[in-house]
């Protein structure tokens, strides 16, 4: 299976973590990602409210771009597949918008004609390889490993395209596949606040920390995310969230990725594991080291 | 008394012809009860022959194949002028048969095709028939190729169809047999056919039908025992009038409808398509244009043999 | 003998008048073909005007008659009453539509004058046509079948067997009584339930006029208007009904469970025992319990070892072998009166319903509420404890774009009639969210009224989601409700111990396979389509079914039981007629022509059309069909004709929309 | 004069025509260019009446009936709909754009909805032209008439020497 892949900025700085993750199980899930040529960035979220059109152009031009190559794109970042869904819904259903981007594209010497569908790299994961083939991988069982899925908030907004929006559960039928027990996680897409970190610091703090307890309260060992700017804010700021709210969170905040990377024997150090801000420990770092 | 008789072509095959030759031993019958005054295709008369008869004169003119060009008019309305009794001998002249196809397309697009475009053709200075020719001395006339193809009955008043591409031989007998004896029927009726269509002569199963899926004939090898519509094959035995024995039929090949619409349906092809479209499966949009997309060449197929005699008749300009 | 037809155009006042040029009109259809008559007049309905065509036609000047004027929706049935006074078969007139579809709804005197034109010339060549068509009647046997035994078939059947007429009354469940058996109270009145359904369900049983089959199903109908063959399935009950006494020996002993053995209070939430031989409820009618097979120890058992009930009944009324029985009788009339069921609220997640303890419907609070409850009426959280504070959110798969698109009428009302039991049996807080409240009934804004005065709080707003997930002390171990308080502006958080969801109302799951049964529509909204939904509220588009009740959309239980009276008149009305009149316009096949295809087989909707084995032919059941025209349109051998709506009618039609050109 | 199209409705008795009443009784005005014809269901609606109405001289043809899951006769609007759907198909064979023949569906509360269908179809026929079938088929046949027989015969008789 071959796909256009955007990775967009994140992956290739913060989340460098999350790529090293993709590119260690990608070959064994017979998933092939051919980047896309000179990419640019998505037009990202906060733009999108100050410049919308000029946002939509940015956006547009990796859509027109991935054209070329008559494949599905596919990105492993929520914001990105947000919003280069939102440039398709807009593009395709707007016709002023539509004339308006086409008028961006044709300056720049490009086309494009709206049939560019843009998936998330879980959605290819689990539909297009299949928990069978990935369940057939497993060579570390990671049996009594508590695991909370947790989605964010902008894969299922305003709609998910691949999962129920209000209950999604393609990580859950993952974790199941690869042998490790899903907690109940009813938080699982409340918004962890990531867009707050730089304005709202302590608005955004507490709901991390909502978060964290929530999964803890559950009993879960570690979490698991698809976004990168979820793992950022969770992982790295969970020592900050301990400072100010007096808590003691240990919960390692890991990608899907490198849970089914684990499971399937990849050194740890090549998912990017020894790079987490949260160490795995005690029951996670047992169950993983052990099995 | 021998009644007289004539048979002419128009624009067709000869198949009609042929099928009236293939009538074998009973030709003899014929022969017996008929004087046949005119037939250029087996026997050598010439137009003025039939101009000097008194009009009226012939008992019965069998006219087969369509009206094409001028030519085919003036005999029809020659003949016409000569019988005492017009029929129209198979589908062409009867409902336009396949060479009324040629409607969908114009005349000029007919001509470049016939003689400039088409893959065997060496016209390099590109000549077109023409109607007159001047040689200096006499002037030659060629009958004019009309824009279009019209029934028998488009042209002149028709007694009598015997329908068919070409009728079965049988029918065509027992067609002549209601003549010397008298049993025609009321003027304007179809003989030497029977009163229903096709599926009533046709000796497979009928269910209920529900189409899912279209097949052509090279897919499948059709069973031989089941309706052929219910396996997909678009077969036009529901809209055709019985009478030809179901031919197609048992050499396991779908109807093409060349018997023609029974009385009463005004358009074959239509009729078909309502039929049709009443029984396929799907209820959403998309749904019914994936299945209908899997006819081939719709129109064609519905109008094969009837186009003429269709409402519209032909491709409009 | 030549046709000849007289053309009457109508002024309407300066309804038609005013747009269209009737002196020319007149002149035009003074010149169509085979027209021997035209006269104009102010109001052609009015008596002189119908006495107008009727003299005409009594002095045999024309033999076809053309009115234009209105829609023939609205005045074709005169007309035809009035040719047929004349002497001449009613189906020798048509119409054409100058009013609503021409004068009415254009600007351009000139052209709707033409347009004017074209409508007669058509309606004048399409009345050459015509052919006198008989009228049918067919018999009505005087017998009707109540399909649902709540309260709208309840009371549809006593009124039925009041005037003397037999009734079979078919319930689904072991008991009838419907959802009013489950409530402990009736909003705005309080009354309590049981205390005015219970002497109406004893009736029902002990009617000599009432055949009722408890625990059965419609598996089966056919036959038309007046003769329609039902087929029923009455299940197995493994108690004989004969043989019972009700006594209860055999639930009092019986060792198994129909609810989880370790459940919480609102899991075992139950009206009557909860054992798997039980009665749904103590009223139940009849008094007999049922055996339910997937928790029975006896079924459940290949060694069928417990048989512990058989052994406890005195008079032998179990029957392990007992198997599902199917009768057949025939009716006249058919009577749906199948009701609702509640929206299932686990499909919107937020709400957490099914997933977090405490979040309950509103039925099963109504359960809870029940004297003869398995709480014995009171208000309990899942754990026993008594709630400090309940929350109620209105319009929950109601008014909801994701959901119904409809108001289910009644949540509004029930919501305050549970506000006001709470506050009369606990102490608790009570919160009511709501989106817009309707209390549109007699003596429900009082209600209301009243309501407002014992100290509920209410919450104009839509609940954005129920959590158990706390961010701080006070909201620990407590649901938490959040929702936009649109009245003061701000986002509030209110911690609960309870939560009840007011669940909507929608059409039974079995509705639309009834309603297939019977040939009824169902709308897009999931209710029965009644005939017109002003003026043929309780009837529908096939004769001698009709519908009443929450079939046909939701209601509350004096609209219901209005519906109810209604459906059971309309069925008196047919059958005090004895005689029905049936659609004359309807297909016919030429047997001659007919080759046996089976192509129309499938497309009446009214399995009118059937193949006549012996015949070899199709042939349309005159008594069933309805006229559409969708099998003549069908038939490709031009053999099914629509009487009325003949193709050479419509074909002349058309060329007089173009006759004029 | 600007080209004045005529259109023939095929409306279904139920919801349809209705419908076409409604937006009379509440005065809404729309272009009178529709002249209609009532039967009972959108299921009986034949190809062979759009034809028809086609060779006598619509411009186009109007078929409305019930939405789906509202016929009055349970399913007939989905076989008017099949039907809409295969005759499309073969029009253009005829020399005929598809878009001259539209389906709609109209409920009996949808008048407003009715008359802005008449208008949008009308303009939408008016943009495509005349089609004049017939007019275009007496002439076409007119260029192919045959003298009369007798005069023809006493002219050119002797050409016909073989």
């Amino acid at each position: 299976m071959k796909y256009t892949y955007y990775p967009g900025c994140s992956v290739r700085a913060t989340a460098n973590i999350y790529q090293d993750s993709i590119d260690a199980i990608a070959p064994a899930l017979g998933v092939e990602l051919e980047e896309l040529d000179d990419w640019n960035c998505c037009g990202a979220t906060a733009y999108m409210s100050v410049r919308e059109l000029m946002s939509f152009a940015i956006s547009a031009r990796n859509l027109a771009l991935a054209e070329k190559y008559h494949r599905d794109l596919v990105t492993p970042c929520s914001a990105c597949y947000l919003v280069l869904n939102k440039t398709n819904h807009y593009f395709n259903d707007y016709p002023e918008m539509r004339k308006k981007l086409g008028q961006a594209l044709e300056a720049g010497g490009l086309s494009y004609s709206g049939n560019i569908n843009v998936r998330h790299i879980l959605d290819v994961v689990i539909n297009d390889v299949g928990t069978e083939k990935i369940a057939s991988l497993v060579k570390k069982k990671l049996k009594g490993l508590k695991v909370a899925p947790y989605y964010g908030c902008q894969i299922v907004r305003p709609e998910m395209g691949f999962d129920d929006p209000d209950d999604p559960k393609s990580m859950d039928i993952l974790i199941d596949a690869l042998g490790a027990e899903t907690v109940k996680y009813s938080l699982k897409t409340k918004c962890c606040g990531a867009s707050l970190m730089g304005t709202e610091e302590k608005m955004a703090l507490k709901l991390c920390r909502e978060l964290l307890a929530d999964a803890e309260r559950n009993g879960a060992h570690c979490i698991i995310t698809l976004c990168p700017l979820c793992q950022m804010n969770l992982d790295i700021y969970q020592s900050k969230v301990n400072s100010l709210f007096k808590t003691k969170f240990k919960i390692p905040v890991i990608y899907f990725t490198q849970l089914i990377g684990l499971a399937m024997g990849v050194k740890p150090e090549k998912l990017g594991m020894k790079r987490l801000g949260v160490k795995v420990s005690g029951e996670m770092k047992r169950i993983i080291e052990g099995a | 008394m021998k009644l007289k008789a004539g048979i002419y072509w128009g624009a067709g095959c000869g198949g009609c012809d042929v099928a009236v030759l293939d009538v074998h031993e009973k030709i003899l019958v014929v022969a017996e009860k008929m004087d046949l005054l005119f037939w250029p295709i087996a026997l050598d008369f010439k137009y003025k022959d039939v101009e000097a008869m008194d009009d009226g004169y012939l008992d019965i003119a069998m006219f087969n194949g369509g009206i094409r060009n001028s030519e085919n008019e003036e005999i029809a309305k020659l003949l016409r002028k000569k019988s005492k009794t017009m029929v129209a001998l198979g589908s062409c002249a009867h409902i336009g048969g396949l060479i009324s196809m040629a409607n969908f397309h114009t005349k000029e697009t007919i001509m470049s095709r016939v003689y400039l475009e088409s893959e065997s053709t060496d016209n390099p200075d590109s000549v077109l028939p023409l109607e007159k020719w001047n040689g200096g001395k006499e002037e030659l006339e060629l009958p004019r190729f009309h824009q279009m193809v019209k029934t028998l009955d488009q042209v002149v008043d028709v007694d009598y169809y015997i329908p068919g591409c070409p009728p079965v031989p049988d029918q065509i007998v027992s067609a002549l047999s209601q003549v010397w004896e008298g049993t025609l029927p009321e003027k304007g009726s179809v003989i030497g056919a029977g009163t229903r269509t096709l599926c009533d002569e046709c000796p497979r199963i009928k269910e209920e039908k529900t189409i899912t899926s279209f097949k052509r004939t090279v897919e499948i090898i059709p069973d031989s025992e089941k309706c052929l519509l219910e396996q997909g094959l678009l077969c036009l035995g529901p809209v055709t009038r019985e009478g030809c024995g179901a031919r197609c039929i048992n050499s396991n090949v779908p109807c093409r409808g060349c018997y023609g619409p029974l009385e009463g349906v005004h358009d074959q092809g239509a009729k078909m398509l309502s039929a049709l479209a009443s029984v396929l499966e799907p209820k959403e949009e998309k749904e019914i244009d994936e299945l209908i997309g899997q006819i081939a060449d719709p129109l064609r197929t519905f109008y094969r043999f009837s186009a003429a005699a269709s409402i519209l008749r032909r491709k409009k300009v | 003998m030549a046709v000849r037809i007289g053309v009457y155009i109508c002024h309407c006042g300066t309804n038609i008048a005013g747009k269209v040029d009737i002196a020319k009109v007149v002149e035009f259809a003074k010149g169509l073909e085979n027209v021997s008559l035209v006269k104009d007049y102010k109001f052609m309905c009015s008596d002189p005007g119908q006495a107008l065509l009727q003299k005409d036609v009594e002095d045999g000047l024309i033999d076809r008659v053309v009115v234009a004027s209105c829609s023939p929706l609205m005045h074709e049935n005169t007309f035809r009453k009035a040719t047929e006074r004349g002497g001449l078969n009613p189906y020798l007139f048509t119409m054409a539509n100058i009013r609503e579809q021409c004068s009415w709804v254009h600007i351009d005197s000139g052209q709707t004058t033409d347009k004017a034109k074209d409508l007669i010339a058509a309606a004048v060549r399409r009345a050459f046509l015509l052919e006198p068509l008989t009228k049918r009647e067919v018999p009505i046997n005087p017998r009707t079948v109540v399909i649902g035994g709540g309260i709208a078939g309840i009371q549809a059947a006593l009124d039925l067997a009041e005037a003397g007429k037999k009734v079979v009354l078919v319930e689904r469940e072991p008991s009838i009584g419907g959802h009013m058996s489950k409530f402990d109270k009736t909003f705005p009145t309080l009354d309590c339930s049981a205390c005015i359904l219970t002497p109406r369900m004893v009736s029902v049983g002990q009617h000599a006029n009432i055949e009722l089959m408890t625990y059965s199903e419609v598996e089966e109908v056919s036959g038309f208007v007046g003769n329609f063959n039902i087929r029923v399935r009455k299940k197995a009950r493994y108690v004989d009904s004969e043989l019972c006494n009700g006594c209860g020996a055999c639930w009092e002993k019986c060792p198994g469970t129909r609810v989880p053995r370790k459940g919480n209070v609102h899991e075992k939430l139950s009206l009557g025992p909860t054992t798997p031989i039980y009665m749904p409820f103590m009223q139940a009618v009849p008094a007999i319990p049922v055996i339910d097979t997937e928790t029975c120890l006896y079924f459940k058992d290949d060694k069928h070892a417990c048989g512990l009930c058989a052994k406890e009944c005195e008079r032998g009324a179990i029957d392990y072998e007992m198997k599902d029985e199917i009768v057949e009788f025939e009716v006249g009339n058919i009577i749906i009166a199948t009701g609702f069921q509640t929206f299932d609220p686990s499909v919107i997640k937020r709400y957490g319903y099914g997933e977090i303890e405490n979040v309950m419907t509103a039925l099963e609070f109504e359960i809870m509420n029940c004297a003869s409850g398995s709480t014995g009426g009171k208000i309990l959280k899942a754990d026993g404890g008594v709630p400090g504070s309940i929350g109620i959110i209105h319009c929950v798969g109601s008014r909801d774009k994701h959901y119904h698109d409809y108001c289910s009428r009644v949540c509004c009302m029930y919501s305050l009639k549970y506000s006001h039991l709470i506050k009369e049996k606990t102490d608790a807080e009570v919160y009511e969210f709501y989106i817009d409240m309707r209390c549109f009934g007699k003596g429900y804004e009082e209600f209301y009224d009243r309501l407002l005065t014992e100290d509920v709080r209410f919450v104009r707003g839509k609940v954005a989601e129920v959590t158990d997930v706390p961010t701080c002390k006070a909201e620990e171990g407590k649901l938490i409700v959040k929702v936009e308080d649109t009245l003061i502006g701000n986002v509030r958080r209110i911690p609960l111990d309870m939560v009840i969801l007011s669940t909507g109302l929608e059409g039974h799951a079995t509705l639309r396979e009834i309603a297939k049964k019977c040939s009824v529509s169902v709308g897009q909204d999931g209710f029965l389509i009644e005939k017109h939904p002003k003026l043929g509220p309780v009837s529908t588009a096939t004769d001698g079914v009709f519908i009443a009740g929450a079939c046909q959309s939701p209601k509350d239980i004096p609209d219901t039981v209005a519906q109810a009276s209604a459906a059971s008149s309309a069925v008196l009305s047919m059958i005090t007629r004895e005689k029905i009149e049936i659609e004359s316009a309807t297909a016919e096949v030429d047997e001659d022509k007919c080759s046996g295809c089976k192509l129309c087989n499938t497309l009446c909707p009214y399995l009118a059309v059937k193949f006549d084995e012996e015949k070899g032919v199709s042939v349309v059941n005159q008594a069933l069909c309805k006229g559409c025209g969708t099998c003549v349109a069908g038939c490709p051998s031009g053999a099914i004709s629509a009487k009325h709506f003949e193709d050479r009618q419509i074909f002349a039609e058309i060329e007089g929309i173009f006759s004029g050109l | 004069m600007s080209f004045e199209p005529k259109i023939v409705g095929f409306l279904c008795n139920w919801c349809s025509y209705t419908g076409a009443d409604l937006a009379g009784t509440a005065r809404i005005k729309y272009s009178p260019n529709l002249r209609s014809i009532r039967v009972m269901c959108s299921g009986r609606i034949e190809p062979t009446f759009i034809l028809k109405a086609l060779y006598e001289g619509a411009d186009g043809v109007l078929i409305a009936g019930c939405h789906p899951g509202d016929c009055h006769y349970q399913e007939g609007n989905y076989k008017a709909l099949r039907r809409h759907r295969m005759l499309r198909m073969i029009l253009p064979g005829f020399g005929i754009e598809p878009e001259r023949v539209r389906l709609e569906w109209v409920a009996a509360s949808e008048g407003e909805r009715f008359a802005t269908i008449v208008d949008e179809f009308t303009e939408e026929i008016r943009s495509l032209g005349p089609l004049k079938v017939r007019d275009s088929l007496e002439m076409v046949l007119s260029e192919d008439v045959i003298l009369n027989l007798d005069t023809a015969m006493e002219e050119g008789g002797d050409a016909n020497e073989a």
